[in-house]
């Protein structure tokens, strides 16, 4: 039932209402003809109604979550009373810069952090997701290109194994994308890089390990053909998980970094967001980062101006991005510290690879059998689709009903019937034990009795909904019976 | 190991059953010469306890004062019930509803809320979120030029719109050669300037971005614009603070046809200050531009047993389907924030919201009263406001914050960084949560301040 | 699963530990041999085991939970954000007058605020429940025949609807429960009384409305006869939901009272506690109440010291009793403000008496027909168990299936198949009718499919317990496996 | 209306559904003489918004101190999943799990917790908790009283019990005619004098109460006491902080036969210090002491599926069940509290909780030599301690605490009026909480403290 369907015409909750006050010196050509279309429901009623809407949810704090290229991994619930501190939640953006001394700490501290894990010059913590901090990384790439008089370039490379923010970032920032194929082992085609590479080539836009949950072997490489074509590297740090405190991006040639905090650096994903896309540079391009920076000198911290940053790609977020995200984010990697970092990646890989094995010997198909899983790995269900008609998308509404939350299903494009599955360096050796045997179960299922699997899930608060319907007639906003009709 | 559940014999076992006896040895396909394990500036850890008192000591450092400030962030009351419920682990530790079986509390909450924002914006549909008021301004303005038929590319916007919203549209747009025209404000009233407008639209345009109200809280007159801006065949984005829309006609009722879009920031609708963020950009329109909205989208259809159920839908617009050709690259967006602002939404209902901007109103008038009588201190701008106004200070405002703050008040805002043509001039607010002895001690100080001369 | 069985020997959550250190000055024959058996589990297990357990509860932020007597209201989270702020949380209770100001604030007004509603000349906030504001009661009024030389008091007459703590509390103070019958209109027999009274009457125990949900008609008369024969009458106050702001227990006679915050002033259950159980006193047996008081002077609030009040029952618990608990009551008090007083009795009564007539139109028995009820009323299905055999058990299990937490039942003893139903004034009128729109199924169901209804509950996590073999083979902590053979 | 959902619309129609006009006709049976509305020191009502601004006022005159008070209630770090997990709606708003099909998450909880305990003790069984140390003491004492063979009611106890705690004990035993005998403590080590025991002992006696650690934070020696009184015939109870026992000789392993009860107070974990309660009375005994048991017990048992399930049981002990002849007249318990304990000792798992008792310990050994450094301050005690400990000042205690406080220090208990006979005595605690600066800070302050003479 919809909050809308439990409101009564002038139900109130008095404890939450200001009282009367007048509005009726503002002209009247200006003022609203008939209320908006919100909820009357007592506290109890809303109460109700959103907890027990809660309960309708998969969520990490509840289930296993091994969903691919996400990190869903347990988010400290230190973080999220530490954001909510009073002189934290309650500052106003605009306070002036003597009282935000404690805050300004926190940020800086974190920008050193992840300077020093990406092995960038500098960070700027502003954009607030993963798909901003591409659009942050391409402007920069691109306001350098400019900067040096260079018109000409206007590619981004995307492997076709890229995520699709990859290319729409590039399109946000006026550049064209231009896709090279993966090899058969998982690895970029080095042959269809060097086509493509020219003095039209911005850059290169990587994830590492990639979509396919493989390191990239021949980054080196890599990095090598695309700097002497002129173009700048980016890395798209969304699977920094499996390195974390091991390999640094900057080591590996690259210009350019977003991080996901709310990937690696376990920020709650809340349904959605938000998250958190702080952006890294090398020396050449830390000019261009975007602002606010904060500045951390003897005296205490400042907020970086304009004026000391001329070229900077400007302003991302009307105040300073997702701070208590970021606050977050911080208090996870002073949890950590140096040696969790490290830790991060290596339990993240060891707890993929071991799933991998597992379900490998359970009948199920490797992607890229020949490789180390990164912190995630590729499943291919080709097989199963053919010999039962079972898809990659039933297994995972039947997982659901085994009390998993799917994995990602379908991406990366360029595998059939894929399952991209991470687990996470959080979850314990008994999660995985448990998944591999439902896998095994719903595998058994598939064969004897296709359609149970095809038909589910069963016990989710609905059944399996009609994607098709929704698109075709899309009901997007309540409307109160009379109107609707 | 924080947060890792390993134990020694935990990993024995697991790289046994891979015929491995080290977790090195996973790593053997990274080029050995990439390891690099020194963390110079990385801490060493903190255990909880450690961290909390540390950060305790940080947040108390913002200090306890009376604040004033709103440009575009607003103090408002939170319902205690709003981040109880939205920090349950079922909606803050969940991912974006991709599963829609098992993601229907998430989905169901959009979808009330996209229904909350669509009558609020009086516009036929919502998306299910864009990051902040800023960048939500800019995916309209981007939405706008995919959508209209000429070739212009060049958007009209008041200089009276907030100015971090304009240096956000500029990074954003400047790389797809979106060129914006600032229209000046009328010195008298803070509105859009007529002669301005007129001479600026004599050249095709694809956009007029209203800001309701404005940066100056002054409230414009979008009916006549609106009109004038279809007129020219241009689009109509309304930048509008959801709260004043409680009092005020929404965008979709506009001028004869209503504005196209309606975006802006939807944070004081129970999202606290928090330095800034995370907010909550929201962006609605009418339902024939609906394909070229960014953005999520959660929708209402029904289950293999006919029964209602919500989903994700029209996923064809967005990145992971389209790619380089979406409508934008926006993936994680502000999801909790939906679902604290639709609980804080659910918890006032319809009249708590109309309270609460009427009160801001009031509580701004009347603090426009007590301060302008005060000798030397008058309002900038005639034109009605919502719940900020421009004041015009006998002495540099940014002296005059600096000693209100020693009486434990933030003053406002100091224009001149952004408008020094106004010369002293301090942007005030004062919404719902003042009470008139905060009122009066407001007025006290600043009365005192200026007895004092300028340092 | 238990959180036992989740647990891996090593296992550790580093973040919550402080480090190891030093005890080994400790006498080696002070110390404990083995480690005790306390979980070691991730923090992840631990949030997802008690966040799913927690989802295996019925609760007032979830279901309907009409339980008679134990005024089941909505608990506004307001009281517990602001029980939770530092400076009331992290208080520790030795800490100095000088820095107690403002909780002491709190807690005079609530002690003013009761003693208003109530019709008492003070208050004392420090028992922790019901039960032990009943002890103290009955303990002053034990003082206060002692300090008369008045030692041959024994008795306290308790009616035979009384709850199951008011014997048993005084058996606590030595007294003997000497039991009264009610009569068939639910009110106290007066010839039973006035039989029962005497000079070895300490006092009497009443709650009023009774636990029959009616409100005693002959309580001046009762109040008369106790008085007469050098009693005290006691006020059960458990059901004041039903005559707050209305009707004054101190109107009525009574010279103490106790009330169950957890109940009327709305704070949280808890799944058992902990609850308030404030108790007041008329002026001749306020000298009694126990300590520590808050005494509210022009200079400010301080603890009324032992000194001033020799006569004191004395301490009830080692510091003040359940402050947090207190600080919530508070809460309520002052967001119902003087008004919302009257107005929580008016709903509750509203909501008690249209819900007894929806439902005896729906086909059930008042156990009272001719009586208004107050804030509850009793149905008994005594009819229903000898055409169906159908019990009111049964109906409870049953009710859960529906989406609603069952009424209490059984009690009070002396109706039989009976089930004691307490909607509250927090609950919608729409609430109230899909209730009885449940128990209107439940009865067709009873006369159509008997042994359904006998077999519920089927939906919850466990089918129907066994509750005589948890008594007979009481299992009452886990051991491992090895251990418990 | 707070709180109250009733439209004027519905409370219309629901009356006419009963007949009626007016709410006043349904209070027709109460005498009219009685209705009062008149409510002269009730407040007008406040708003939540106004109601949390005056409640952060209010909180923040606590002030922000360093603390080292101890004496029955304990800083400790609570993980901050805690409390986030506790008062979820499940658990916070849930009554006693009556319903036990509809109350498994609450039930499992306290099975649980239960099994906690009953290994701390080192006893068979726990109940699911009584109402705080002090009252669950009087509990077993009572306990110990219906299982004791003999007629005897005198009890001994220890001089060196908590003050607070005997005060209670005289509350709460002396309506039943249960006699306390005080036992003097030895000057010297701060423990139970074996010379004023073995004289209290020559007369009958019921049970002798043991507290580990005493109020002085002295280790008793409870092995000999334990045997001694069993001996005598007599039962043994030991009064323990739980989290002592994470280290120390647990009850159920005193003497040759172990005590018979132990109960105490539980909340050092998990339990916020809040001015004193709620907290967490913890009973556990022998499984043959079971039935005389007071409070609810949690066990489990089977569904009609043959599933395991828990539920309530041996309700028979119980006021509801037997009513003047049950065990105790407790009804509503701690429950919330054993949820957040139970998911505290999860959380800190066995080693988190020795490390934390191990660490308490340390630090306050510490501290003790760092304030026995300063001229004049000597440990009143030689026995072993726990967390907490007697120093002996040069001058009166309360004054030195005033002072202390000046400079942000709450420095400890005063014990003179509890204990003149000790002098300028002062009891001092610090837990995990507490870092070398901080009590390097405390020795700091108090050296100045005492270089000025006293006021
Ligand atoms: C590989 C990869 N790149 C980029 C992104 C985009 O990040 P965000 O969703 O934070 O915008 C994602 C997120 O799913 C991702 O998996
Ligand atoms: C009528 C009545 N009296 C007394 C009590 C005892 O109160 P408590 O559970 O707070 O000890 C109750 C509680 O259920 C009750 O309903």
């Amino acid at each position: 039932m919809l909050i809308f369907e439990r409101s009564r015409p002038g139900r109130r909750n008095a404890a939450q209402q200001p009282g009367a006050a007048d509005a009726g010196d503002l002209p009247a050509a200006l003022r609203r003809a008939s209320r908006p279309l919100l909820p009357e429901v007592s506290e109890l009623d809303a109460v109700r109604h959103y907890t027990t809407l809660s309960q309708r949810n998969f969520s990490v704090d509840t289930q296993f979550y091994p969903l691919g290229s996400c990190t869903m991994k347990y988010n400290p619930r230190a973080a999220n009373a530490l954001a909510q501190l009073p002189g934290f939640a309650d500052r106003h953006p605009l306070a002036p810069a003597a009282t935000a001394q404690g805050l300004l700490a926190c940020l800086w501290e974190l920008q050193e952090i992840l300077a020093d894990v990406t092995g960038m010059a500098a960070i700027c913590l502003t954009p607030m997701a993963g798909a901003q901090g591409e659009f942050a990384g391409i402007a920069m790439m691109r306001a350098y290109h400019l900067a040096r008089g260079d018109h000409a370039r206007r590619d981004i490379i995307v492997p076709d194994a890229a995520h699709g923010t990859n290319p729409a970032s590039v399109g946000m920032c006026g550049y064209v994308a231009r896709e090279i194929p993966t090899g058969a082992d998982g690895d970029v085609d080095l042959a269809a890089l060097r086509a493509a590479c020219g003095p039209q080539t911005a850059g290169l836009m990587l994830t590492n390990p990639s979509t396919l949950g493989v390191f990239e072997r021949n980054i080196e490489a890599i990095a090598g053909i695309v700097h002497a074509a002129g173009g700048l590297l980016y890395y798209d740090g969304a699977n920094l998980n499996a390195i974390l405190g091991k390999v640094k991006p900057g080591d590996m040639g690259f210009d350019v970094v977003h991080l996901n905090l709310h990937k690696t650096f376990s920020t709650p994903h809340g349904g959605g967001g938000p998250g958190a896309g702080a952006v890294g540079a090398s020396a050449r391009l830390a000019p261009f980062l975007p602002l606010p920076q904060v500045a951390g000198e003897a005296g205490g911290y400042r907020w970086l101006s304009e004026a000391e940053r001329p070229r900077s790609i400007g302003r991302l977020s009307a105040f300073m991005g997702n701070v208590g995200v970021l606050l977050r984010a911080w208090a996870y990697t002073r949890l950590l510290g140096r040696d969790g970092m490290r830790r991060v990646a290596e339990h993240a890989t060891l707890n993929a690879n071991y799933l991998l094995h597992a379900l490998q010997r359970a009948g199920f198909d490797a992607a890229y059998p020949g490789r180390h899983a990164g912190h995630e790995f590729v499943l291919t269900l080709k097989r199963l689709k053919e010999e039962t008609d079972v898809s990659a998308m039933d297994v995972c509404k039947r997982l659901l009903d085994k009390g998993f939350y799917a994995p990602t299903a379908y991406f990366p494009l360029l595998v059939p019937e894929c399952l991209l599955i991470e687990p996470t360096e959080t979850e314990s050796r008994e999660t995985l034990d448990a998944f591999v045997a439902a896998m095994r179960e719903i595998l058994a299922e598939a064969h004897d009795e296709p359609e149970r699997v095809k038909g589910a899930p069963y016990t989710m608060p609905v059944r399996r909904l009609d994607e098709v319907r929704a698109a075709r007639e899309p009901d997007l906003a309540w409307r109160p019976p009379a109107q609707k009709a | 190991m924080p947060y890792i559940p390993h134990t020694p014999e935990d990993v024995a076992a697991m790289l046994a059953s891979m015929d491995l006896t080290d977790i090195g040895q996973l790593f053997a396909e990274i080029p050995a010469g990439l390891c690099n394990e020194a963390l110079a500036r990385v801490p060493a850890a903190l255990n909880e306890m450690q961290l909390m008192r540390l950060a305790r000591e940080r947040a108390a450092q913002s200090g306890d004062y009376l604040c004033f400030l709103g440009a575009g962030a607003y103090e408002h009351h939170i319902p205690a019930a709003v981040w109880q419920i939205a920090t349950r682990g079922e909606f803050y530790s969940a991912y974006t509803p991709y599963q829609a079986e098992a993601s229907q509390g998430t989905l169901q909450v959009l979808y009330e809320w996209q229904t909350m924002m669509a009558s609020l914006t009086g516009l036929d549909v919502s998306n299910a979120s864009l990051y902040d008021g800023a960048s939500a301004l800019a995916e309209a303005v981007l939405m706008a030029v995919r959508l209209h038929r000429g070739d212009s590319r060049r958007v009209l916007v008041s200089a009276g719109l907030h100015p971090h919203y304009r240096a956000v549209l500029a990074t954003l747009l400047a790389p797809q050669q979106v060129g914006l025209a600032e229209i000046g404000f009328d010195p008298a009233s803070g509105r859009l300037d007529p002669h301005a407008l007129e001479r600026a639209g004599s050249a095709p345009f694809v956009a007029l971005v209203i800001a309701q109200p404005n940066f100056f809280g002054v409230l414009e007159e979008p009916d006549a614009l609106t009109d004038w801006a279809h007129e020219k065949g241009a689009l109509v984005i309304g930048a509008c603070n959801p709260l004043a829309l409680a009092l005020l006609r929404p965008p979709g009722a506009w001028g004869r046809d209503g504005a196209d879009i309606a975006c802006g920031e939807a944070q004081p609708f129970g999202i606290p200050l928090c330095a800034g963020g995370p907010y909550l950009g929201y962006l609605c329109c009418r339902q024939e531009y609906l394909r070229q909205m960014p953005g999520r989208i959660a929708g209402r259809t029904l289950d293999a047993a006919g029964q209602p159920g919500y989903t994700l839908t029209l996923q064809a617009r967005e990145q992971h389907i389209r790619r380089a050709r979406a409508t934008s690259n926006i993936c994680t967006n502000q999801g909790l924030m939906v679902t604290a602002s639709a609980i804080h939404l659910a918890l006032l209902g319809a009249q708590g919201v109309e309270q609460v901007a009427a009160s801001s109103h009031a509580n701004t008038l009347r603090l426009l009263a007590l301060l302008t009588a005060i000798p030397g201190v008058t309002r900038m701008f005639d034109a009605p406001v919502f719940h900020e106004a421009v004041l015009r200070l006998p002495q540099s405002a940014a002296g005059v914050l600096e000693r209100l703050r020693g009486r434990g008040i933030l003053g406002g805002l100091e224009l001149c960084p952004h408008h020094p043509e106004l010369g002293h001039a301090l942007l005030v607010c004062a919404t719902e949560t003042k009470t008139e002895a905060d009122l009066q001690r407001y007025a006290a100080a600043l009365a005192e301040v200026l007895e004092t001369a300028p340092c």
